[in-house]
């Protein structure tokens, strides 16, 4: 990770088609939705994702000697300052986005199925909610992450909300979708303050500033806020209460990217944020690891086991039928 | 003088932050989200501005002319663009809440479920 | 400037202006483009949404006792 | 969890966010005597390498490119998403509704108003282009410009009968713009990709600088954008409007 921006070494030109290949085919998908069938748009967004898949195996597999750095528009850092957004994958974050790619089209699979109206625009959300997801992932920009938050919550909003026959999806996606929104702006300060204190927003350019001098109150405010805002997402303890809300009402194929992917990943990016800028400044590692993959780990455990129980009759219905 | 900005964004996050768990209407809440958002355009300008710079517009002037960040701007311009969005589809699942409940009042809302 | 917070339904007004206020406060910023798109957003996109929204709503409310 | 209780938990919170934004904004460098080295780079190299004098839209579509395609497809989702979630509802209310429109019927517009109107279109949908086409010179750009096409759409609304607004932006027709917007910006990247740069690398000639054309792949992607924007927004604006769109049909 200490060579992030030193990389000139010849990256596989794979890294950016995880983002971009879910999110042309659902521009595609849109403008076309009205002269495709169903079934063959089914196939369309079945056969993006299986790239997807494809490409993030592959990342996985060359990331496997250490983090790749991948720079968008070919600008390479000048004096040490990174100009352009990075990817930098690393095998967790590669690992992560085969997971949501695996996960997306098992839950189109099963959508096709599930929904008796599931239309080319339930695809169309779906990949530019994987899409992001990657992007959240795979991203070596701490600005770059906050946009792909942003959109991978849009698109959670609306998936959510999908379902708007009940009167208990929409809600559950208004309380989701409001607190999540403030969630992102806590991200956002903290951003702000990390580019007035080093300048810079690519990650391993920050942690080098942030290194070299002991830790100030401005920065262990602006990790505060980051990883709050994370947390949010995450469903950690305090913030835990729109969980419930969103998951339970959110159609079953969506839940299980909720409860399989999203909560993991927010608490991947307060758990990324920290070991890629903060480790070396703020000092007690190994208490605070501790804490966020403890109550990580429970987390997942009562989201997925809580989706899991709700939905299992009606999945199962949906399977036999 | 010198820090009032940064200042006046904390308070419209606070303020925005009172409005949303105040709020009596969705409507409302929702614009109070837009005035919470608002502090981190403030904050984020307020960081790239420079003394006697000018805006990172070389049309008519010499690119070495000193000129403030245009990195924060940028961020900002992206910062809007999510905000009127996101503010459009919370809007639309208000519209779609008060379908279903017939009220937009969080407080009633949360009586219904319970 | 801010105060505006408690007001009633009239509030895209009031949102309208706050945000031209906001746009003045962004040239000063010397950010003309963020400017621009502020009070392009503030000034049209977003009172009207809300004009809509609620104008959507009272209709619901009408039709409902 | 009644008002009080709220309230009570507000407060704290909002002292302990209040501290720590205080904190925070004390650390910060005083307002003006920012000297952040990414900026002033990004300043000094956009007019040689880029032929562009718009810093900040060189930094959104090129420098930093990826986070406005990122925020094109939150746009995009957005407005599918409101669309998808207000359709549903206008289908349903509207054939139960339908008899109580005749009485909330708007007063049609005066003629005055109508000419006003009438003449207001043009030039806005020409500031519009304008902004658009000089995003990479002076202020504006895609999104901007975009925004203001879409109310020179809506201003044809305004003045106009519903059904002539439903002529003059078809809804199909928004729909393909939109989503075309959508598709050119990650159809250039692909491109670039595939003509052996790097995901969005600006590898067209930069043409000469001060002109509409100047830019490379800049303006491309930028039409993109206000293509996407003034779909995107119409549509919304559509959606909003549908019902009662239908209701003076019947």
């Amino acid at each position: 990770m200490n060579c992030e921006s030193c990389g000139t070494d010849d990256v596989t030109p794979m890294a950016p088609l995880p983002v971009a290949i879910p999110l042309i085919t659902a521009a595609i998908l849109a403008g076309l939705r009205s002269v495709l069938p169903r079934r063959v748009s089914f196939w369309i967004a079945l056969a993006a994702a299986a790239a997807t898949l494809a490409c993030c195996v592959d990342l996985l597999h060359a990331s496997r000697g250490g983090t790749l750095v991948y720079w968008f528009g070919n600008w390479q850092p000048r004096h040490g300052v990174a100009l352009a957004i990075s990817f930098a994958v690393d095998p967790i974050g590669a690992g992560l986005a085969t997971l949501v790619s695996l996960l997306a089209i098992t839950g189109m699979i099963f959508a096709s199925r599930y929904f008796d109206t599931v239309g080319t625009l339930f695809h169309t959300l779906l990949l530019a909610f994987m899409g992001a997801m990657c992007g959240f992932a795979l991203t070596g920009d701490i600005f770059n992450l906050f946009v792909f938050f942003e959109l991978m919550s849009a698109a959670a909003y609306a998936l959510a909300g999908y379902k708007t026959e009940d009167p208990a999806p929409v809600q559950g996606a208004l309380n989701f979708a409001i607190t999540n929104t403030i969630g992102a702006y806590f991200v956002l300060v903290g951003i702000g303050l990390i580019y007035a204190h080093t300048g810079a927003l690519n990650m391993a350019q920050i942690a080098r500033t942030l290194d070299a001098e002991p830790a100030s109150p401005l920065v262990i405010a602006a990790f505060t806020l980051i990883v709050s805002g994370f947390l949010v997402k995450a469903a950690i303890v305090p913030f835990h209460y729109w969980l419930a809300d969103a998951h339970t009402v959110a159609p079953t194929p969506v839940c299980l990217l909720f409860s399989g992917v999203m909560v993991e990943l927010g608490l991947y990016a307060a758990a990324r944020v920290y070991w890629s800028i903060f480790a070396g400044t703020l000092g007690h590692a190994s208490a605070l690891r501790a804490m966020i993959v403890g109550a990580g780990c429970a987390t997942a455990l009562v989201g997925a086991g809580m989706c899991w129980s709700e939905r299992n009759l009606k999945r199962l219905l949906a399977f036999l039928r | 003088m010198s820090h009032f900005p940064y200042g006046v964004a904390a308070w419209l996050f606070l303020v925005g932050l009172y409005g949303i768990v105040t709020s009596r209407n969705l409507v409302h809440l929702v614009i109070s989200l837009a005035v919470l958002q608002s502090s981190t355009y403030i904050l984020l300008l307020g960081v790239g501005y420079r003394t006697g710079a000018v805006a990172p517009i070389f049309a008519t002037i010499p690119p070495s002319t000193p000129a403030v960040d245009p990195v924060v701007q940028a961020l900002v311009l992206t910062d809007i663009v999510v905000e009127v969005t996101v503010v459009a589809l919370i809007l639309a699942l208000v519209v779609q809440v008060h379908k279903r409940h017939g009220t937009i009042d969080p407080d009633e809302l949360r009586k219904l479920r319970d | 400037m801010v105060v505006r917070t408690r007001d009633p339904v009239a509030q895209s007004v009031t949102v309208s202006f706050y945000g031209v206020l906001l746009a003045v406060l962004f040239v000063l910023f010397q950010a003309p483009d963020v400017a621009l798109s502020q009070i392009v957003v503030c000034a049209v996109a977003l009172p009207l949404m809300i004009l809509l929204a609620l104008a959507k709503i009272k209709k619901q409310r009408e039709h409902e006792p | 969890m009644n008002r009080k209780t709220r309230l009570a938990l507000f407060a704290a919170g909002a002292a302990v966010l209040a501290g720590v934004f205080a904190i925070a904004f004390a650390g910060l460098p005083p307002l003006g005597n920012y000297r952040g080295p990414y900026g002033q780079m990004v300043n000094a190299l956009v007019v040689p390498e880029r032929n562009v004098t718009d810093a900040v839209t060189a930094v959104n579509f090129d420098i930093r490119g990826f986070d406005t395609l990122g925020e094109e497809f939150i746009l995009f989702i957005s407005v599918m998403g409101a669309a998808l979630l207000l359709r549903r509802q206008s289908d349903e209310s509207d054939r139960e509704h339908a008899d109580h429109a005749d009485d909330r019927e708007v007063a049609a517009p005066s003629d005055a108003m109508r000419a006003a109107g009438m003449l207001l279109t043009a030039p806005t949908l020409l500031f519009g282009i304008y902004i658009v086409l000089h995003g990479q010179l002076t202020p504006g750009g895609g999104f901007q410009g975009g925004v203001i096409l879409a109310s020179g759409a809506l201003l044809v609304y305004l003045v106009g009968e519903f059904g002539n607004f439903r002529a003059a932006v078809p809804r199909a027709v928004v729909h393909a713009m939109e989503a075309i917007g959508a598709g050119v910006y990650p159809a250039v990247g692909l491109a670039t990709l595939a003509a052996g740069g790097a995901f969005l690398q600006n590898i067209l000639p930069l043409g000469a600088r001060g002109s509409i054309l100047s830019g490379g792949t800049i303006p491309i992607i930028n039409a993109g954008v206000a293509l996407e924007v003034c779909g995107g927004i119409t549509l919304v604006l559509i959606v909003y409007l549908e019902e009662t769109l239908e209701q003076k049909e019947e």
